[in-house]
């Protein structure tokens, strides 16, 4: 499928899940409101997209915006050799998200890390634990409110 | 009879002190520790050694067997020369014995971990 | 100098150099300067010319402890136990600008310098060290070890 | 600790920690085995030991300031990862690099990755008992790192891809020190595929043992040697080309069954790819116009107190760690495009805008602002897919910058591989997936 109908296809399927879809320095992105995100990650996984690996999930922190956190996945479609990426924005207060670790298995590891560095929660998770931080942290660091050099020692220091 | 007593005292001696030199020399610096076993690093999942598996067992009898068994071929090297054929055929003989002891317990599959 | 500090001496200088040209390193190796390491140690700049090229995975059986790349605060306690389970007598070189004081990563995950955690002997700055710093490094240990005061059981407690 | 695998483990059975300071871990991982005997049950991996905010750093620095975090992070290929970020950049920046400069980049990629290989597969002999290998490898690693550090300065980290060309260019001499590069590695690789291939002791240990599915591979999203050990073509280089490597023919090995040894072959068949790139790379280079040996030089403060009045004809006697960045060489190594140019040494001693570019270009709140938005490249790195995905908000610090790192989804799949197997598999399984600490925990 040439890649104007590929897009035209996913909108008009698509199209009560989808906010928008733009294109940023020659990628495709697109936006979807976070209740339909299970509908459209299962239809891309499925045939006529073929979107079978998730090549990265990640999340950014908007601190001013009022919907604070912002998940970011990217698909690859090894058939079709395209890349596509898709954007959720989630509130400040408790963000929560569905979890992928069903569809894909690399989610599992990818979610537990952004669990850890962001604090969004992921909902049917199956080990939802801190991956690169260990036991005593409290806080996550990569939110914009945690100050960069805030140590916290997991044993006392010699000074 | 001189000579012996002599290469036994000199001997004696060199291994004592080559033994008893890391004990009479090393830095004694108690440490709660290094009592713990070394994991890794990591602190340990479980304290003590549960129950051993079987096969363990059957492979450090049969090592021990044969470890034995070659300290036996040591001094039978030595007298070989003047025991000529009779020394070959005990030899032989010994070495017969284990080498079926071996084949049979290869054959049971005591290696093959299933 | 009466008879018995002469001999305590002469016993010093042998143990001093008996320690010093026979260093079993444990290499604890987290990050890039272990690239480094793996060059210093091999055929090409050849570590063991020095004595000390046995490399000792146990802390039982290691007496130099070669602290190599960034040390997080996630591994810190795994040093500190590292530490303690090394016999005496022991030394640590601190490898690399990260074990020094913690290099390029100042923020909240690495810890700045293993001093902070262990005693430390030698440091030998550089990321990563050239091999020959390494190399210099581990003679300044050697020089260091012989001119220590040597320490042995019976020893009397100045 | 509540760990996973405490709570599941039967009482009669082992657990044992195979720890972060473990040799065959490479310092920074911990697989928590339950064993029955020397059979495993269950085990879990835990990682992050070397977590060291590399991306909560890179928010606090600004875009050519945080080059030098890039070569930490696959700290066995520096430059490729030097090369995704610069790429990233030049995408977000719509910069073009001159022509000299990428293939210079070609060269330097696929030294990286050749080296990058001869560490994994030597890690991986080493630990298998093959010692030799390990120092073989070595050795050949020592000649191609004689080519990066001639040319870099540095043996490892380099730094030495910037965004928008390459930092300096190559020394005269370069050309016999690739070609005594390339053969060397030749042998050694003659001779490992002689001590290897066909061992009885390493086809044991590898043939069959930690093999994955096509299916598994894609669901854990690995990309890489590990994919295409399975039979799946993916190579960055040839589904999305960069650089030169649409214009170089080379092609891309596959495995057939995804274990230990075709991890093992296809990283030794593609090193043979690479030095083929290398040696069309180094034909298609042509001989830098040498700034020649100028009858009179002067030193830098003589030539700015002469510049007060007129601008000095002389030439500058540049320091020797700016050698190869000379002004004659300049437009060819670095590209001319206004927001990433650096003007040379000698405009900034000697003309008035030469150094008003250069302070405004390091000066905090200036230096390269992007445009607004988001964008996302990758490479193909020693391991896999190396992609960065920048967010910019304007200013002269990346909002967010995250890493794609392509051992972390390699690694996630280790617990699935091992489980089953016997307690000595862990060791050529985990060793043939390459685990970089520095790329695994960012």
């Amino acid at each position: 499928m040439e890649k104007e109908n590929l897009i035209d296809e996913i909108r008009q399927r698509f199209s009560a899940e989808l906010e928008s879809d733009t294109e940023t320095f020659g990628d495709q992105v697109l936006v979807v409101r976070r209740e339909g995100l299970r509908a459209v990650m299962a239809g891309l996984k499925g045939l006529p997209f073929d979107y079978a690996v998730l090549l990265d999930l990640t999340c950014v922190d908007f601190l001013e915006s009022e919907s604070r956190f912002e998940m970011v996945y990217h698909l690859y479609s090894l058939s079709r050799n395209r890349r596509l990426r898709l954007k959720v924005s989630l509130p400040g207060a408790n963000p929560v998200v569905d979890s992928f670790a069903g569809l894909w298995k690399n989610a599992d590891w990818l979610e537990r890390e952004v669990f850890d560095m962001f604090g969004v929660a992921f909902a049917g998770h199956p080990d939802l634990r801190r991956i690169l931080m260990y036991e005593g942290f409290e806080g996550h660091p990569l939110r914009k409110s945690y100050p960069w050099r805030k140590e916290q020692p997991r044993i006392p220091l010699r000074d | 009879m001189m000579e012996l007593a002599l290469s036994f005292l000199v001997f004696g001696v060199l291994s004592a002190v080559m033994i008893l030199i890391n004990f009479i020399l090393g830095p004694r610096k108690p440490n709660p520790a290094r009592e713990k076993p070394f994991e890794c690093g990591s602190p340990p999942l479980q304290s003590g050694i549960g129950p051993v598996n079987i096969p363990f067992f059957l492979v450090a009898l049969l090592f021990l067997l044969l470890d034995v068994e070659i300290a036996f071929f040591y001094p039978l090297a030595l007298a070989f020369r003047d025991r000529g054929l009779a020394g070959l055929t005990a030899l032989g003989g010994f070495v017969l014995v284990l080498g079926l002891g071996i084949i049979y317990a290869w054959k049971k599959g005591i290696f093959r971990w299933s | 100098m009466s008879g018995l500090d002469f001999l305590t001496t002469r016993l010093e200088t042998a143990l001093g150099w008996g320690r010093k040209y026979s260093l079993f390193h444990y290499p604890f190796i987290t990050a890039c300067c272990g690239m480094e390491y793996m060059s210093a140690a091999c055929a090409h700049f050849d570590i063991d010319r020095f004595g000390a090229g046995l490399t000792r995975f146990s802390p039982r059986q290691a007496d130099l402890l070669l602290v190599v790349g960034t040390i997080s605060h996630k591994l810190a306690p795994v040093l500190k136990t590292v530490y303690e389970q090394m016999l005496e007598p022991k030394w640590v070189i601190a490898f690399g600008a990260c074990t020094v004081s913690g290099g390029i990563y100042q923020n909240y995950a690495a810890v700045q310098g293993i001093d902070k955690i262990i005693p430390v002997d030698i440091y030998i700055p550089g990321c990563p060290p050239r091999p020959e710093m390494v190399l210099d490094g581990l003679l300044k240990l050697q020089e260091k070890i012989q001119k220590q005061p040597q320490d042995w059981r019976w020893k009397k407690k100045t | 600790m509540g760990l996973r695998i405490q709570k599941e483990a039967r009482p009669e059975s082992m657990l044992i920690n195979m720890g972060p300071s473990h040799p065959a871990m490479h310092g920074t991982f911990r697989i928590m085995l339950e064993l029955d005997g020397e059979k495993i049950l269950n085990a879990e991996t835990e990682i992050g030991y070397l977590h060291r905010g590399f991306e909560k750093t890179c928010e606090n620095k600004t875009y050519f300031n945080l080059l030098p975090y890039t070569d930490r992070l696959n700290y066995v290929s520096p430059q490729i990862n030097n090369l995704g970020y610069a790429m990233t950049m030049e995408k977000m920046l719509g910069v073009r690099v001159p022509e000299r400069a990428q293939m210079i980049r070609v060269l330097m990629c696929e030294l990286s990755r050749i080296s990058d290989h001869l560490t994994c597969l030597a890690a991986m002999a080493m630990e298998n008992g093959a010692f030799t290998v390990f120092l073989y490898m070595m050795k050949a690693r020592e000649f191609l790192w004689n080519v990066i550090e001639f040319t870099t300065g540095s043996r490892m980290t380099t730094s030495y891809i910037r965004i928008g060309g390459v930092r300096a260019d190559l020394y005269e001499g370069w050309r016999d020190s690739v070609k005594t590069a390339v053969c060397e590695t030749r042998a050694v690789l003659k001779d490992v595929h002689g001590l290897l291939d066909r061992n009885p002791i390493f086809l044991n240990r590898t043939r069959g043992v930690g093999a994955i599915s096509r299916e598994d591979a894609l669901s854990y999203g690995w990309t890489g040697p590990c994919l295409r050990s399975t039979g799946i073509l993916y190579d960055v280089r040839k589904a999305h080309p960069y650089l030169l490597y649409d214009r170089l023919d080379f092609d891309i090995p596959l495995g057939d069954h995804g274990d230990n040894y075709d991890r093992y072959k296809v990283r030794m068949l593609e090193m043979e790819q690479s030095l083929r790139l290398i040696e069309q790379v180094a034909a298609l280079i042509p001989d830098a116009a040498l700034p020649g040996k100028a009858d009179e030089e002067i030193e830098p403060a003589e030539a700015i107190r002469r510049g007060r009045m007129s601008k000095p004809s002389e030439r500058i006697r540049l320091s020797p760690n700016l050698e190869g960045s000379e002004k004659v060489r300049y437009p060819k190594i670095l590209t001319v495009d206004a927001p990433v140019f650096v003007p040379p040494k000698e405009d900034t001693y000697t003309t008035m805008e030469g150094l008003i570019s250069h302070f405004l270009f390091f000066m905090d709140g200036y230096g390269i602002r992007p445009p607004k938005g988001d964008v996302y490249f990758s490479v193909e790195g020693g391991n896999g897919e190396v992609g960065f995905y920048i967010v910019s908000d304007g200013t002269d610090r990346p909002y967010r910058l995250h890493l794609r790192a392509p051992c972390f989804h390699i690694v996630s799949a280790l617990e699935q591989l091992i489980r089953g197997r016997l307690l000595a598999d862990v060791i050529p399984t985990f060793g043939s997936m390459n685990m970089i600490g520095g790329e695994l925990d960012r």
